[in-house]
């Protein structure tokens, strides 16, 4: 039994990963509905979900209930392949794309199978390419569903996300071939370690070695328009024009009820934190740490922000309107606690959790930018969205390749 | 029977049945989709060579953009089953023939060229990206060039076919 | 020193070419003055050039410039290469080309002023020039043989230039043809040297240790030299309009004037001159040839004057006078001067080229009218081109101390002396040039007469007699000038000195020369002087007596002896023999044999047979077009199918590697 | 492990079955589908013998042949649009106006 398990302990730990990415996702996805609503509606002076669990936490929970026990009508004349097939398609692929992401630099400190293992399921060496090709393919899921439904408002819906997601992919591709020419690598884990590298401006460690700091040319343009393209590509406001309700009620998922619907749902949200890897990764340095490695004392960094929000919590809830509220909130406030001593205490631990607490961190960031936008901007007109990606982000994006490799010849990289 | 061959198999069954699919299925989109099986599962082949770069390649542009640009289109037109007219009488009766021909000719070629290449067995490390944009911008920079030049001629004429002339 | 000019001696041909393109191109659309700009500046430029270019020649000192630019044609040991050279001879020829041709350009600005095809007119002119230059400049045969040919080519246009008139047109085509055949000579005489000497590169001929080693071919033994001296010969005489084929020369009047003196007077018709003088190497080897060179000249000077006499198109009568005069020239080249051939060559261009142009101003004053029997007593209505014409006039009769006696004179003098082919050749051939200068006198004058003097014959009130504009009497009087003194670089022979030009032209012609003995010549040339001056008074009051002093004379005269009037009003019915003997029976030919059978039967047979099959095979092919794009799919597919039949199953003793056709 | 021929052979039979799809499809669409599976498939070939021979060129001429492929799926989905507009119909079999 053992030897089977040590035999193909590659294969197995890779399943074992895929179902845990799966699971963690899932709630992450969740949770991050919570969260843009809660936030949305404080962005709007509301007090969002605060009926279902204290501070409306289990909300997630009732909404996946709803999805599931939802009636699930499937409108006459479909095409009902096509049909069926575009929520998977968009789902698995957005799925797939974060198994390209490594979560960490190091393995985990302990052997398994006696296996080495790091936090990221494949680690191709054109990572980068493999996830634009992900991307690439995700446009079907939306044109399919929307041509699918056989009905007006989705088709309009899928033809204008076609469109809209080749014209920024264009933009998306080109705007990070910057990054790429700097770290001379498709790997996400290469180009990471050359931003470690990378001495940056005044030559300080650091946040200032990260690529839209340091390297031949700060990559500020090239991080524009990716992050601006990858909203569109993710369909999110302001670009959410498939979805647009005021002209295509919901656009492409129009036609689509209950658990379909969560397909595209949990898949915007999951290509939403793709994204937000990606910059982080791209940008801002993914794993490290803005800190200069020096100054050893921000290890504890984690453990300082967890263990005064757990006692935040924990003050917080024993205030709690509901009984529920003051049992669970402390019981969290002290789960936080309890992690952040526990990273104090086994420094190998705490090591190794640094990587991810900063990747973590900085795509949690993007995500908060994410859900700020839509809160804050209106929604382009078609027309707009078009000339601005053809016109502004593709040029852009273009110039900014051209800069670089000037840098990289003229700097002698 | 080791992975990879296996692995090649289910690729190249999943290809074949793509092709397969694509003559029998009726409506324009079902055959789009199963192109792009066929084209996925190409890419997967060029991995299984180690043509890593190509494989990304086949996929963000031929499973990205142009079979997103027929699939569009077809949405576009709204086309819908295609009517199983038969005017021409010598497709009805030449057709399989001439493909089965065309097969077999060429499967026949390979397999009576006594070309040691032919049983060259595809292993080895991958081909390294790195050396193929060095050839590409060495020694076929002209031709790299040219198709630019025939890049934007393409989109020139797409427009002008396309756009609709208003009087 | 530096010599850029002549280290880019191409540029002097260049100019005019460019200038001719541009005006045959765009000139159209353009407005006359651009067109006069670039035409006549083409022209001024390349003759600066040409001055610049003598310039650093003489700077450079003298002896020989010879520049390879690129290869032309390169078979074997055979290479015809773009070269120019220039020495001398080139010098003077370069000089008379382009400076007189640049005056010419500005007298046509007026000239033609009111002409069409204005911009077609310049065009031609330039290229001309362009051919011309090649032809002086070129360093061997084949390149000056595409000169010969060029300007040919341009006279033939430029005759032509009216085409409207059926006349000209005829005179156009008459000029090709009978070029065409002394071309062929031409052709033949070259070929002939080369298979002799293995190159046709003039230097390369000229100082072959073939040549030195040359027996000279005494006279009536026949040898490849004289064969091809007269096969050169041959094409001079096309060119240069001497017997038997000058009869194109007097109908070339039917171009406008300007092209008559700068073609026709000047300069193309003298590259037979040119050619000769240039093989004058080859010429001494033969004696024979040389013998008969000038025998035909002379010949053609006494003939034409002849003609002349009688002639009433003032234009005609000058045309006359240009070829008895350029039978002067070969006369001397026969007799060995040369030097003098060329010198009268050069005088000749002034003042004949200052004749046409005059009579050109006269026509013009006349409004177009050409016959002298309607014209008269205009001495006092033009009074510069009166002027001028007279002293051209008295330059080509030879009357001390204008350009035209010198040249004639020395002329004479060669033939006097010249031993070839026994003394009494030479006693013979100069008595024949001196009658051919009384009668040079009395034709030129009588035309002076019947154009200047007596009483008008034309109608005022059709006519109304007006001077030219200065853009054609400014050459005129330049002309004039050069005239006058053009002569006086042999003057001083008479006073003792040497005849410059002659020592000017010596490292050309060297030992060529067989000018006597100086002693003998210092001898005769005072009383042959005196003899020939006296000639051509008593020609000019001749003329005098018979056109002023009894106006009704000439008549009688004609009266008296019609026989030979009319055979010289009818130009001794050359071209009715011609046309008999050569004309009619290539008519026949060509149209019985050539076009009814030839042409219809065969060609036309073959093209239209061809055709029809090919309808034939298409209306049978065409049901294959079914319109239907699946036929056509299949149809691409059985064409892949032979494709990858022919490429794999080829049937070879071995399977093919599939790499091997992949590669 | 796996021999090129293999790869040879899978690429003649997707070429061959482009072919049949190039006769027998009526909706031009299609057909222009069927052109990019034979394109697809001299890919293949192309990448197995850059493959076995070792070098690269083979690969680059896969990039060309996408490059190409791209433009001309570009022209000619505008000639479709145009032929759909003009003739409301996708059939190649109804735009026959080339007969005798």
């Amino acid at each position: 039994m053992t030897s089977f398990l040590y035999a193909n302990a590659f294969l197995i730990i890779t399943l074992v990963k895929i179902v845990l990415m799966l699971v963690i996702l899932l709630t992450v996805n969740a949770y991050l509905t919570w969260f843009e609503r809660k936030l949305v509606a404080h962005i709007q002076s509301r007090w969002g979900p605060h009926r279902v669990g204290p501070h409306g936490l289990l909300q997630p929970l009732a909404d996946g209930a709803k999805f599931l026990l939802k009636e699930d009508p499937t409108p006459a004349g479909v095409d009902r392949f096509v049909y069926f097939l575009a929520p998977l398609l968009s789902l698995g692929l957005a799925m797939t794309s974060i198994a390209i992401i490594p979560f960490g630099p190091d393995p985990l400190p302990w052997l398994i199978l006696g296996q080495k293992v790091y936090l990221g399921i494949a680690d191709l060496n054109i990572g980068i390419l493999g996830l634009f090709a992900i991307t690439a393919l995700g446009v079907y899921g939306i044109a399919l569903a929307g041509w699918s439904s056989n009905s007006k408002y989705p088709l309009m819906g899928g033809l204008r996300s076609s469109a809209q997601m080749i014209s920024y992919e264009l933009a998306m591709t080109m705007s990070v071939v910057g990054v790429l020419l700097t770290a001379g690598s498709f790997s996400l884990r290469d180009i990471i370690d050359a931003q470690k590298n990378a001495h940056g401006i005044f030559g300080w460690q650091g946040i200032f070695s990260w690529s839209i700091f340091a390297g031949p040319l700060p990559q500020i343009l090239g991080f524009f328009c990716f992050y601006v393209a990858a909203i569109a590509e993710t369909n999110r406001a302001p670009f959410d024009l498939p979805e647009a309700e005021s002209e295509l009620v919901a656009g492409f998922h129009t036609e689509y009820a209950s658990f379909k619907f969560a397909m595209f749902f949990i898949a915007e949200y999951t290509s939403m934190i793709t994204v937000s890897c990606l910059c982080s990764i791209l940008f801002f340095g993914g794993w490290l740490s803005p800190f200069p490695p020096s100054w050893t004392f921000t290890f504890y960094l984690p453990s300082l922000i967890l263990i005064p929000s757990g006692l935040w919590v924990i003050w917080d809830g024993l205030r709690y309107e509901t009984i529920w509220g003051r049992l669970i909130l402390p019981g969290i406030g002290a789960a936080l606690v309890a992690i952040g001593a526990a990273l104090i205490l086994l420094p190998a631990l705490n090591n190794f959790i640094q990587g991810p607490f900063w990747l973590l961190s900085k795509i949690f960031v993007f995500l908060f930018v994410y859900v700020w936008m839509r809160g804050t901007l209106p929604r382009f007109r078609y027309d707009q969205l078009m000339s601005f990606g053809w016109k502004l982000l593709l040029p852009v994006s273009l110039v900014n390749v051209v800069l670089t490799a000037g840098a990289i010849l003229w700097r002698g990289y | 029977m080791n992975a990879p061959l296996l692995v090649f198999f289910v690729l190249a069954a999943l290809a074949v049945g793509g092709a397969v699919n694509l003559i029998l299925q009726k409506h324009p989109i079902h055959s789009a989709l199963s192109l792009i099986v066929v084209m996925v599962s190409l890419a997967g082949l060029y991995l299984l060579m180690g043509a890593e770069f190509v494989a990304a390649v086949q996929i963000i542009v031929y499973g990205g953009a142009i079979m997103v640009l027929f699939v569009f289109v077809i949405m576009l037109l709204n086309a819908g089953i295609e009517e199983h007219t038969n005017f021409s009488k010598l497709a009805g009766f030449a057709g399989i023939p001439l493909a089965l021909a065309v097969t077999g000719f060429i499967a026949a070629a390979v397999a009576r060229s006594n070309d040691a290449v032919l049983s060259v067995s595809q292993t080895g490390a991958v081909a390294p990206t790195k050396e193929l944009s060095t050839l590409l911008f060495r020694e076929f920079v002209y031709p790299f060039e040219l198709t630019s030049f025939l890049i934007l001629i393409a989109i020139l004429g797409a427009i002008v076919l396309a756009q609709r002339e208003h009087s | 020193m530096p010599t850029p000019m002549l280290d880019y001696l191409w540029i002097i041909p260049l100019l005019p070419l460019l200038g001719s393109a541009t005006n045959g191109l765009l000139g159209g659309k353009w407005p006359k003055n651009i067109v006069n700009l670039v035409a006549v500046g083409s022209t001024g430029l390349s003759f600066a050039c040409a001055l610049e270019a003598v310039r650093e020649f003489f700077g450079k000192g003298q002896g020989l410039v010879h520049k390879e630019f690129f290869d032309w044609i390169v078979a074997g040991n055979f290479r015809a290469g773009f070269d120019l050279q220039m020495d001398q001879l080139t010098v003077v020829m370069l000089l008379v080309v382009t400076g007189v041709g640049w005056l010419i350009h500005i007298y046509s600005m007026g000239y033609m002023a009111h002409e069409g095809g204005y911009y077609r007119f310049f065009s031609y002119l330039n290229l001309f020039m362009f051919f011309m230059l090649i032809l002086i400049l070129g360093a061997n045969y084949v390149l000056l043989f595409v000169g010969w040919e060029g300007v040919g080519l341009c006279s033939y246009l430029l005759i032509g230039f009216y085409f409207l008139r059926k006349s000209a047109a005829d005179a156009g085509k008459k000029a090709f043809i009978v070029n065409r055949i002394g071309d062929f000579g031409f052709m033949l005489g070259m070929f002939l040297l080369f298979r002799a000497f293995h190159t046709l590169d003039f230097q390369a001929i000229f100082t072959s240790p073939t040549l030195q080693g040359w027996p000279v071919e005494l006279s009536g033994h026949l040898g490849t030299l004289t064969f091809a001296c007269l096969l050169l010969f041959m094409g001079a005489c096309g060119k240069s309009a001497q017997l038997p084929l000058y009869v194109w020369l007097p109908d070339a009047m039917e171009g406008p004037t300007p092209v008559s003196a700068l073609i026709h007077a000047a300069t193309m018709v003298t590259a037979g001159v040119y050619v000769v003088a240039r093989s004058h190497i080859l010429f001494t080897h033969a004696p024979t040839a040389m013998l008969v060179v000038a025998i035909v000249g002379c010949a053609t000077a006494f003939f034409a004057a002849t003609i002349g006499l009688v002639q009433t198109d003032i234009k005609k009568v000058l045309a006359y006078s240009t070829v008895s005069q350029l039978g002067y020239m070969f006369l001397a080249c026969g007799v060995g001067a040369f030097s003098a051939g060329i010198f009268h060559l050069m005088t000749h261009a002034f003042f004949k080229a200052l004749l046409f142009l005059a009579a050109g101003s006269v026509i013009h004053a006349m409004g177009g009218e050409q016959d002298m029997r309607h014209m008269g007593g205009l001495s006092k209505r033009i009074k510069w081109t009166y002027r001028t014409m007279l002293t051209a006039t008295l330059a080509i009769a030879g009357i001390p101390p204008l350009a035209g006696f010198f040249s004639k004179d020395s002329i004479l003098l060669s033939a006097f002396q010249s031993e070839n082919g026994g003394a009494n050749v030479g006693r013979v051939l100069y008595g024949f040039g001196l009658l051919t200068a009384l009668l040079t006198a009395f034709y030129m004058f009588r035309l002076i007469f019947l154009t200047f003097f007596g009483e008008q014959r034309y109608d005022e009130h059709h006519v109304h007699v007006h001077e030219s504009p200065w853009t054609m009497l400014g050459p005129l009087v330049i002309l004039a000038v050069l005239s006058v003194i053009g002569g006086w670089l042999a003057a001083p022979s008479f006073f003792g000195g040497s005849d410059l030009f002659a020592n000017f032209l010596a490292p050309v012609f060297g030992g060529a020369e067989s000018a006597g003995t100086e002693a003998a010549a210092r001898a005769l040339e005072i009383p042959m002087a005196v003899v020939a001056v006296v000639t051509a008074l008593i020609g000019i009051f001749v003329a005098f007596w018979l056109y002023l002093r009894q106006p009704g004379k000439p008549e009688a005269l004609a009266k008296s002896m019609h026989g030979v009037y009319t055979t010289l009003l009818n130009k001794y019915y050359v071209d009715e023999l011609y046309a008999a003997v050569v004309v009619q029976p290539l008519v026949w030919l060509s149209t019985n044999v050539l076009w009814k059978v030839a042409d219809v039967g065969a060609i036309d047979g073959a093209v239209n047979g061809i055709a029809s099959g090919a309808t034939a095979i298409g209306d049978a092919s065409r049901h294959t077009q079914s319109g239907n794009t699946r036929s056509y799919a299949v149809w691409v597919v059985v064409g892949a199918i032979v494709v990858i039949a022919v490429i794999f199953f080829w049937p070879t003793t071995t399977a093919k590697p599939v790499i091997g056709m992949v590669r | 492990m796996i021999p090129t021929s293999y790869y040879l052979v899978l690429s003649a039979i997707l070429f061959g079955l482009g072919v049949v799809a190039f006769i027998f499809k009526r909706n031009v669409i299609t057909i222009f589908m069927s052109i990019e599976l034979m394109l697809n498939a001299v890919n293949l070939a192309f990448v197995a013998f850059s493959r076995a021979l070792g070098q690269l060129d083979g690969q680059v001429f896969v990039l060309f042949v996408i490059v190409v492929a791209a433009a001309e799926a570009a022209v000619g989905l505008g000639i479709v649009i145009l032929i759909a507009r003009n003739r409301q119909s996708l059939n190649v079999e109804r735009v026959d106006l080339l007969k005798l």
